[in-house]
């Protein structure tokens, strides 16, 4: 039990520092903020979780299960409250990008 | 724990390093918290013991265990409240600096020259 | 065996905050230091509960909660200020 | 010039003051006599198993109450600073996002639960009246992020803070004359050791610390944010 | 294993300090003071003073972060006005 | 009628969150549901929200699929992060792109914009009405239907029985 606990913590812990590498690596913002967001949110649930199962043996497994929901809630959350900052104050996309509808959108409706 | 003392006193010594030479007074009081969580950092660590774990009492410390394992509390009790202090004394030096910035229109500590001798 | 790996994951996710320091340092604008910060809290919470496991306190993962929530809220309001809404 | 030089002087001033510290470091294997007894005593004398509650409410909570004091002139301080209303804010906020209100909706009530529940459970897990007091007041602030038009009721902040005060005080003084002296918890029975009522009056101190510390820290923040 | 984490976490929470004292960006810099913060905490935890680490977690890297950012606003917006 | 459907989910979800916390013992049950009860009718104006959750067997029995299919979702997204992020050459082909939902309760939008933001690849920017602007590290179809078909509607039909 406690083997495949550790495993699972070490799958976190590599999600997590996927994460990281995203971070440092992705060339603008959002695609960061993809990188960022997703992989640390399984990261750290899967952290946490191989925690619970291998050493706490049910004693606080209810207060990690409270600990993932409001990982779960808030780390979307946030991560769109900024997405949405950064869009609005004009933070460019990267040169490859393919399109922008919001940018479109929004000075269509500045026209009107 | 020696470590955490050393960083501790690298803290105070960055913070005061700090507000000695940054001209802008947000940075000044920037340099202040960092002294702040330094100066917390040093009374915690000495009030360290050896294999020491949290003085509170629950099934994994008993009653019986509590003067063999548990660190000193009264070291905690004494930063804890310090740190709720640490928060009034910012924001009153912000509304200082923000009073100041309303009066003269600068941050810079150069402009204020009244109090110079 | 399996406190080996318990290790090893620890010591995985340090470099990770590490790597996400890098970004804090680097990065070249307001919002690239941000999406550091809030990858940050996250890496710390997983720390966190490490710290717990390691001394065998349950009431160490309080912290951590209280961590989530707070750092949270600090996120948004750098999201609101970012975009002048506070 | 001379200010590098001063600068100079007084870092190395700093540094050989400190340096005694450092070099004969030694952690303790035996703690100082005072903490011996609280942590023999305390949970006996007191009933609280958090003993850092115990040695803030209860052994000294004269510092406390002085603590408490020194936030409340802090905040009249600020308050007295802020008390005109300057020129600003021509230009509307934008207003938040339809998640983020939602969002801030749905957290808000859980927030204040955790807020209560670590106040209350002060003598039992870690945390108290301050950790509380600041969640509550995290809640308050998200809901100043989110709705841009929403307005803090001052009346009832005031009555707030000012009637947990007045109750901390009297549960202060009712120690006297029920117990051994100001801030003993023992005039409540103390309980079973690792209930909620337990400890005697030590949750009743930590919530009335907690409002107290909490409408005072919001206080501070709406103030600022005007 | 203990050592490791102290170690790492100390020199981030040293370089985060100096970072804060050199950014130009007053915002950065109040970014990197919650940093210093934010690992302090987890010092304070490992000093097995769980109570100072939640304090420490809920204000300073929470709370001095945000009354911080409501100053800057402030002047931002006073800013704003004399421009204009 | 309405708002008190709200009210008592929302105090059933704190007494729960509350038991989760603390136990069960019983000076906790007492002082738990004083406190939610407090809350809840101190919230009641804000627990609108809660109203609109349709309350069945059957949005049960979708809530559990919905819930299975959002972790496979997750899982899936993480091994394409980290087939993007570790590839030397970032094969990323990123864009915002605009998509239409049918869902007009407001929990269920929320719920819609976290999934879509933990799924593979998206992001959700900004919301307008109906439309959600979403940011797409590799974008196949551009135009607003078959977008909508690609992102959206996996979860949008569990939602659509669930919160009506």
């Amino acid at each position: 039990m406690e083997l495949i606990g550790s495993l699972i913590t070490l799958f976190g812990a590599i999600f997590l520092f996927l994460g990281a590498l995203g971070i440092f690596r992705m060339p603008d913002l959002y695609n960061r903020m993809q990188a960022g967001t997703k992989a640390t949110t399984l990261g750290s649930i899967l952290f946490l979780f191989g925690l619970a199962i291998g050493c706490y043996r049910g004693l606080c497994f209810w207060r990690v299960l409270i600990l993932i929901i409001f990982i779960i809630f808030t780390n979307p959350i946030s991560s769109h409250a900024l997405a949405r900052a950064a869009h609005h104050i004009g933070v460019k996309l990267t040169e490859r990008s393919v399109k922008d509808d919001l940018k479109k959108d929004s000075q269509k409706g500045d026209r009107k | 724990m020696l470590l955490i003392t050393i960083f501790g006193f690298a803290l105070i010594f960055i913070g005061i390093w700090g507000m000695l030479t940054q001209k802008n007074i947000i940075k000044m009081i920037i340099g202040f918290s960092i002294v702040d969580t330094g100066i917390h950092l040093v009374i915690l660590s000495i009030g360290f013991r050896k294999e020491g774990t949290a003085p509170i009492i629950d099934a994994t410390l008993s009653k019986a265990e509590a003067v063999s394992r548990a660190i000193d509390p009264i070291p905690s009790a004494l930063v804890l409240t310090a740190i709720v202090i640490g928060l009034a004394v910012t924001a009153l030096m912000l509304v200082y600096a923000f009073k100041m910035y309303e009066k003269k229109g600068s941050l810079q500590i150069k402009d204020f020259k009244e109090l110079k001798w | 065996m399996s406190a080996i790996i318990y290790h090893i994951a620890a010591i995985v996710s340090l470099i990770a905050l590490f790597l996400t320091f890098l970004r804090l340092i680097l990065g070249p604008d307001l919002p690239n230091r941000t999406v550091a910060l809030d990858a940050m809290t996250i890496i710390t919470i997983s720390v966190i509960g490490f710290i717990g496991f390691l001394t065998k306190r349950v009431i160490y993962l309080d912290v951590a909660i209280v961590y989530g929530l707070i750092s949270f809220i600090g996120i948004v309001a750098l999201a609101r200020y970012l975009e002048r809404g506070i | 010039m001379v200010r590098k030089i001063f600068l100079f002087i007084i870092l190395i001033l700093f540094l050989y003051m400190i340096f005694p510290l450092i070099s004969e470091f030694k952690i303790l294997s035996q703690i100082p006599d005072l903490a011996k007894y609280y942590l023999e005593k305390g949970p006996d004398e007191l009933g609280s198993a958090n003993l850092v509650t115990s040695v803030i409410v209860s052994y000294r909570g004269l510092d406390t109450l002085g603590e408490v004091t020194v936030l409340f002139i802090a905040t009249a301080g600020i308050g007295f600073l802020l008390r005109k209303k300057s020129r600003i804010s021509l230009t509307p906020n934008r207003k938040a996002s339809e998640i983020l209100r939602t969002g801030s909706a749905f957290l808000l009530p859980i927030i204040f639960l955790y807020g209560i529940f670590i106040f209350t459970h002060g003598h039992l897990t870690p945390g108290g009246g301050f950790q509380g007091g600041v969640i509550i007041a995290s809640g308050i602030l998200l809901l100043m992020l989110a709705e841009i038009s929403w307005k803090m009721n001052y009346l009832i902040l005031h009555w707030v803070e000012s009637l947990s005060g007045f109750f901390y005080v009297i549960i202060g003084l009712l120690g006297i004359f029920l117990a051994a002296g100001f801030l003993d918890n023992r005039l409540l029975p103390l309980g079973d050791f690792g209930r909620l009522f337990s400890a005697g009056a030590i949750p009743f101190i930590y919530s009335f610390v907690g409002l107290k510390v909490g409408s005072e820290l919001v206080g501070i923040l709406t103030k600022l944010q005007r | 294993m203990t050592i490791i984490i102290i170690l790492v976490l100390g020199i981030l929470m040293l370089s985060s300090a100096i970072l804060a004292l050199q950014l130009k960006d007053l915002v950065a810099a109040i970014i990197s003071a919650g940093v210093i913060s934010l690992l302090a905490s987890v010092l304070f935890l490992i000093l097995a003073a769980p109570d100072v680490a939640m304090t420490e977690a809920a204000i300073g890297s929470g709370l001095t972060t945000v009354v911080f950012l409501f100053t800057i606003n402030r002047i931002r917006k006073l800013k704003g006005d004399d421009d204009g | 009628m309405k708002i008190w459907k709200g009210t008592l989910i929302l105090f059933l979800l704190l007494f729960v969150l509350w038991l989760l916390l603390a136990g069960t013992d019983p000076q906790e049950l007492i002082v738990g549901g004083i406190t939610a009860l407090l809350l809840s009718l101190q919230f009641s104006s804000k627990a609108k929200i809660f109203a609109e959750v349709n309350i069945s067997f059957r949005s049960f029995y979708f809530l559990i699929l919905y819930i299975f299919i959002f972790l496979i979702a997750l899982i899936k997204s993480n091994l394409d992060v980290a087939r993007r992020v570790l590839d030397p050459k970032l094969p990323i082909n990123p864009g915002i792109v605009k998509v239409k939902t049918k869902l007009s309760s407001k929990l269920g939008r929320i719920m819609l914009a976290n999934s879509i933001t933990l799924t593979p690849g998206t992001l959700t920017v900004e919301t307008k009405d109906e439309n959600y602007y979403i940011h797409w590290i590799d974008v196949t179809s551009p135009d607003i239907n078959s977008a909508t078909e690609a992102i959206v509607r996996k979860f949008e039909k569990y939602l659509e029985v669930i919160f009506g």
